[in-house]
């Protein structure tokens, strides 16, 4: 069971919504919000769409968008400048917990209202520092994308682990769970190649190498899912037609591929835009007064070609692209 | 009147300095680094499968966009310029050919991709040669443009490329039991060469980074040369681009994003200066297959990401020191 | 030494030429005719290779005209020199020093064969024959200008011109660093372009050369045209007098 | 003899001229874009909280580590060299002093610290400077051997730094009111623009930049200038390390990583040129406050990330343009 | 002009100087007393200027000995000529080029103040004086080599050298870029180096210039040492003849 950093029970995400009432509060007030990521991607952008929903029904004005590029110094800078736009809210991603401690500390002082995504900075406090947490149920992606791994290869075989090899709380909580999961959970399933990776461009090498010693490999779990296009590249270069694919993430090559029937049996995701959402209703309750939630989560999905094209709308808010759609006909 | 018929002199050279002219054995110094690299690696590697064919293939297919970018770069440092948007030119080429091909069929993704890549070019070209800013700016900040464009052409998503024509053509196909990827670049390095060494186009390159005002001097028009290479980098990036969709069967903002270095590194190992006038376009496929092997054997060894970042430091230092100290005189 | 009657190859009116704050040359006007040779002496600084530069199109006047064979030229750019016949050695010499002697000797104008592929074989045999002419000892067309000595460099500057005019050289002190005999043959290969109707404007600073070779000497002092005399009407004394300003 | 006592002609030189030469407007150009785009932002976000005293400090507060590299690199640049390494010896030397002062105090923090910059920095000199290598192949393999080592130094942890007196002296602290970043940085520009203009030491750099031969037949040692220009960037680079660390309060093995091209293009943009023998410390300071407006600027404008990179490209592109024209002459 | 009985200052045996294939120098032996002028002659590329860059630690010889006062020395680098009290005028002059004029002059011994300052108005004051006694005209003190003329930057290379020179200096051609009162000058103060004790040896492609200013004339012809005179047992024809190789 995921449990907060100080032990606060999970609440669901849907819990955390906004009253007519409240919008109607928040209405008109000038309220301003920065959206303060650490890097940007597709997975961003839903949070960012699902936020900026929330925050136009509130009237708020998203001000300032960063990307701190994975960079601790980066993002204290970002947040600095965010503040001089004097934000009401902000959603941010903690780089890491040690390093982002002294960077929030600022925007504590001014009064903003913090929404932190997945993680926290070391020594906050619920309510005085911070007025929630939210995120994916990082632990639940790990596992499920070892079930769905295990599920595809019979429960039993060999599989490579290609691991984020960066401290990234997000990365690190779901290839561990993955690890994890298979160790305990799956006594005939042997994890027999492993290798970081920080650089998605070099994954084709990385898959190329892993596969050349470990030939037999039954499957590979790729901690995302763009270096997922290189391992597909370095299984047809191989000839490959056996090893099985999970990833994490919902993107439209390895969904096409697991769609036709490819490699790819799973995509892990969790609900990104609902993400978004859920954290804008939590920080503009925060405006309000009210007591937002401690730690708030969203479920992960396993989205199979069963259920793909309610998958996407579900994660990301948006209709799976035409060329699954048509695939899938 | 002196004895002074013989303008050429072979009086004071002996018969084995007129054989080392001809083969000119500084020149292959170079490629001493790549051999010692090689060997080290065949006898550390011999049970780790780095000698199969099916692994030196597939090193040759994982430098091939390298490769191809290199040779661009070899034009443009030969020319006393520098390109470092040829990263960003990659993603758009191959960003802008897969969304039209999905659209327009193949021709128009070939055409839209390698004319992108070209129109950087262009852009880049026009703005050093006749506005007369320094290279290094110009493509320091048409690479961050560029990467912004490559971005929001997608909205940060992978798109798929499904056309097999265009994926075999370019990526995963073989022609007479070659894969394609070799063919390219045999085809680029070939050509690259000729016209580098052949012709007088790559003559007034080699002029004009050597001494720019003999070259102007002499008749030829610095400004239309260096547009030509600037045009040759963003084209061949252009290219490296289609053959790393076909390879991937998809496209990202985040292609090429982390070649500049490697490139760069490639083409100096080769024997090209960074200060233009002298530069080869075989020593740059050797630099680049050094690289890729380099990467491809580090792997092999089992490293941590960490581990092969140290050692891949080291061995490029042996690798230069054996072959590009400079000639004490 | 007859003054030929013809248009003038070159003919330079109020020419001006300031550097930020420094005038290189003020107002300065000269014709010089198809087979004449023209010296341009003065001391240091004077501004004779500035000179020579505006006449190729290295620098733009300030002010001022240049006609070739009667047509005004706006040289934007050194490129077109070539274009009108113009023939230059540089003070500089403006070889590319990394490039061996036969490709600096062809630079520009590189024979190709039917494929379009450069033609290496004839440019380093017709290389060999120009030096060879030349007098100027070089150990192979294959060197690198680098490695050359001063003179051999200079030598590679004067082939290259001498074999390409066919209007009008400009030579900035081409026997500078040549050696007696090599400076010999060079005033040989000088007056031989007379004959092939050549104009020729040269730079030097010595007078022996200056008598042995020119029909005409302007002198420069200071950016200042102070006069030009027919060689046959005038002495050293009176070129160092109005080179040195004293009387 | 000639009336020739004046070796110095003032006669040619026009006052207006004498003027101009003592006060070298072209030397001053390079700041034109700096103006142009403090103008610029001033105007469109004079509602936005550019303007405002905060917001002003907090951008020399955040260059503050950038400038300071980039003082190094005006003296390897200068000296005809070039250093991509300094943003590993940042992280290494932060991580160092963060571990060191945990246990040994802030003294042996410190010390280590700054010292990991200085051995960094002679490895690269002496393999520069003694073996012949060039500076780039040489600086690009230490780039990464020295991020490897950083990673495994504390494998990939953040290590927080708690001494508040080694904060307050390098990070957060203020002395007379002024935040000690802010004297870090006019110290070493202070001194760094000293040593550069006023020194033997600096006419040496600039001398073995612009042509060693030269500089070496004047009694010139280059190699020891050599040495030490590669010496002062590791210096400098671990004095970065140390602020960043102070700033954050723990370092991190990704301090500095992304600092590289930011660096030098602020040095480059200070009118410091690539192929060395002329520079500018002020320049670079400039040049680094312009970067560090931009990125301020334009998070301020409200931009998304991809628009951000977009308009930061233009705005360099005519930044650059109205400062860095070549002299047409 | 009586020959110095005293220790040489330079003393060269034997050298022997190869370049990969070509052989520039052999076998090559000289003495050079203080206070004597000898003149280094020979064709282009025989090896002149490559004696010289051996001499003062630019290139080390493939053989032979260098010995500065008797003293051997293995110039592995061309930092030590200096510290022998050695200066030379090199023939691409080896000048700064983007660094102003006084920077040049004093590069590697700029004074400085009390603080350890560059004294910039030392260098500045004492640059127009050294340059006004040559009686090369240069814009400034200040200006950029790169924008000076030929003749100007020679001029700022020979007024480096003879200002700083304490035993020997080494000539490549100083003169070759001189106008004609600049010539005067230069060959004066190359004579009142005598005066100082100082040894010189001269590279020169004029004749003139040598029998002027030379105690004794060495002849190189393609790196083979012709012979050495004294040029009050000598004449022009002689000297002619050793360097062409024609009797
Ligand atoms: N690019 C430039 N920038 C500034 N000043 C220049 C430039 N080029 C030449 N000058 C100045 O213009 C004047 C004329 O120079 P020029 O080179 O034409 O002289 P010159 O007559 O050829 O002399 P020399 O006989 O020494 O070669 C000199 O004072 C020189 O310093
Ligand atoms: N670095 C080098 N590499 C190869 N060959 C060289 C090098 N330097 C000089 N040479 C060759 O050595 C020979 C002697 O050159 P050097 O420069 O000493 O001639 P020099 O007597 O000074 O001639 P000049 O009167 O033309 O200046 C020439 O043939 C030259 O090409
Ligand atoms: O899903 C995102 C990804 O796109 C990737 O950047 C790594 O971790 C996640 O947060
Ligand atoms: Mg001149
Ligand atoms: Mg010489």
């Amino acid at each position: 069971q995921t449990v907060g950093p100080a032990g606060e029970a999970a609440t669901p995400s849907a819990v955390v919504a906004l009253t007519d009432a409240d919008l109607a509060a928040l209405k008109d007030k000038g309220y301003k919000a920065a959206l303060l990521w650490h890097t940007s991607s597709d997975f961003v952008n839903a949070v960012t769409a699902g936020a900026k929903d929330e925050f136009a029904r509130a009237g708020v004005e998203v001000v300032v968008t960063t990307d701190a590029g994975f960079d601790a110094a980066r993002q204290r800078s970002d947040i600095e400048t965010a503040l001089a736009a004097k934000p009401n809210v902000i959603l941010a991603l903690p780089l890491d917990p040690v390093t982002s401690a002294e960077a929030f500390r600022q925007a504590v002082t001014d009064g903003t209202k913090l929404v932190f995504l997945s993680n926290v900075p070391s020594g906050y406090k619920h309510g005085t520092d911070y007025a929630a947490i939210v995120t994916d149920d990082l632990f639940q992606m790990g596992k499920q994308a070892a079930d769905a791994l295990a599920k595809s290869i019979g429960g039993k075989g060999k599989v490579g682990w290609i691991f984020h090899d960066a401290t990234y709380y997000v990365t690190n909580q779901r290839d561990n769970a993955f690890k994890t999961t298979i160790e305990k959970d799956y006594p005939d399933i042997k994890i027999v190649a492993q290798q970081g990776i920080t650089d998605p461009a070099r994954a084709e090498e990385l898959a190329s190498a892993m596969l050349l010693q470990n030939p037999d490999l039954d499957g590979i779990y790729v901690t995302w899912a763009e270096p997922a296009d290189g391992v597909l590249a370095a299984l047809r270069a191989a000839g490959n037609t056996k090893t099985k694919i999970v990833t994490l993430d919902l993107a439209e090559p390895v969904g096409l591929d697991m769609v036709k029937g490819g490699a790819v049996v799973a995509l892990v995701a969790d609900k990104a835009y609902e993400l978004g959402r859920a954290m804008a209703a939590a920080g503009l309750k925060s405006l309000l007064g009210q007591d937002a939630p401690a730690f708030v989560v969203a479920p992960a999905l396993t989205v199979t070609k069963a259920n793909v094209a309610d998958g996407w709308k579900e994660s990301l808010n948006r209709d799976a692209p035409q060329s699954i759609l048509d695939a899938l006909k | 009147m002196p004895q002074s018929s013989n303008g050429v002199a072979p009086a004071a050279v002996t018969p084995f300095a007129r054989l080392s002219r001809r083969i000119n054995f500084q020149q292959y110094v170079v490629y001493l680094g790549f051999l010692a690299i090689f060997l080290f690696f065949a006898l550390v590697l011999k049970d780790s499968g780095f000698l199969t064919v099916r692994n030196l293939t597939n090193i040759m297919l994982q430098t091939a966009p390298a490769t191809i970018m290199a040779i661009g770069l070899v034009f443009v440092l030969s020319a006393g310029e520098i390109d470092l948007s040829f990263g960003s030119t990659v993603a758009v080429a191959a960003l802008a050919a897969a969304v039209a091909m999905e659209t327009y069929g193949i021709a128009a993704g070939i055409v839209i991709g390698l004319g992108c890549g070209l129109l950087i070019g262009l852009i880049n070209g026009l703005l050093v040669a006749y506005v007369r800013l320094p290279s290094f700016l110009v493509t320091l900040a048409t690479m961050g443009l560029f990467a912004g464009v490559a971005r929001s052409l997608t909205d940060l998503r992978s798109i798929p490329v499904t056309n097999s024509t265009f994926t075999g053509f370019f990526g995963s196909g073989s022609i007479l039991g070659i894969p394609s990827l070799v063919w390219w670049t045999v085809l680029a390095v070939a050509i690259g060469h000729i016209i580098y060494r052949e012709t007088r186009f790559g003559a007034h390159v080699l002029a004009t980074g050597d001494n720019s005002r003999a070259a102007s001097v002499s008749g030829i028009s610095v400004a239309r040369i260096r547009v030509a290479v600037m045009m040759i980098s963003g084209g061949v990036a252009a290219l490296a681009g289609l053959l790393y969709a076909g390879r991937l069967q998809a496209a990202k903002y985040t292609l090429g994003e982390s070649d500049l270095m490697t490139v760069i590194a490639a083409v100096i190992v080769g024997g090209t200066l960074l200060n233009g006038g002298k530069g080869s376009v075989i020593g740059a496929l050797v630099g680049s297959l050094m690289m890729g092997m380099l990467n491809n054997g580090l792997i092999l060894m089992g490293l941590s990401v960490s581990d092969q970042m140290i050692v891949r430091g080291l061995i490029i230092l042996a690798a230069v020191a054996v072959s590009l100290r400079e000639k004490a005189r | 030494m007859t003054m030929t009657p013809s248009e003038p190859v070159l003919s330079l009116k109020g020419i001006r030429k300031t550097f930020d704050a420094i005038t290189a040359i003020e107002n300065f006007s000269l014709d010089v005719h198809p087979g004449e040779i023209v010296a341009l002496v003065g001391d240091n600084g004077a501004g004779k290779s500035t000179l020579i530069k505006i006449i190729s199109g290295v620098y733009a006047p300030t002010a001022g005209s240049v006609a070739i064979e009667g047509q005004t030229v706006s040289m934007a750019n050194a490129t077109m020199a070539r274009a009108h016949g113009i023939e230059v050695v540089y003070q500089d010499l403006a070889l590319a020093d990394q490039q061996p002697v036969y490709m600096n000797m062809f630079l520009g104008r590189e024979p190709v064969n039917r494929f379009g592929l450069l033609d290496r074989r004839r440019m380093i045999a017709e290389t060999e024959k120009l030096v060879t002419d030349l007098d100027v000892r070089i150990p192979s067309a294959h060197s690198t200008i680098r490695d050359l000595s001063g003179g051999q460099r200079q030598g590679v500057a004067i082939a290259r011109a001498t074999h390409w005019a066919s209007k009008l050289i400009l030579l900035d002190e081409p026997t500078a660093a040549l050696g007696v005999a090599e400076t010999a043959k060079v005033e040989t290969i000088v007056q031989s372009l007379k004959t092939r109707d050549i104009g020729v404007l040269i730079i030097s600073h010595s007078l022996d050369q200056v008598f042995k070779l020119a029909d005409r000497i302007c002198v420069l002092r200071r950016g200042k045209q102070i006069g030009v005399r027919k060689t046959s009407e005038t002495d050293k004394n009176e070129i160092v007098s109005m080179i040195t300003g004293l009387h």
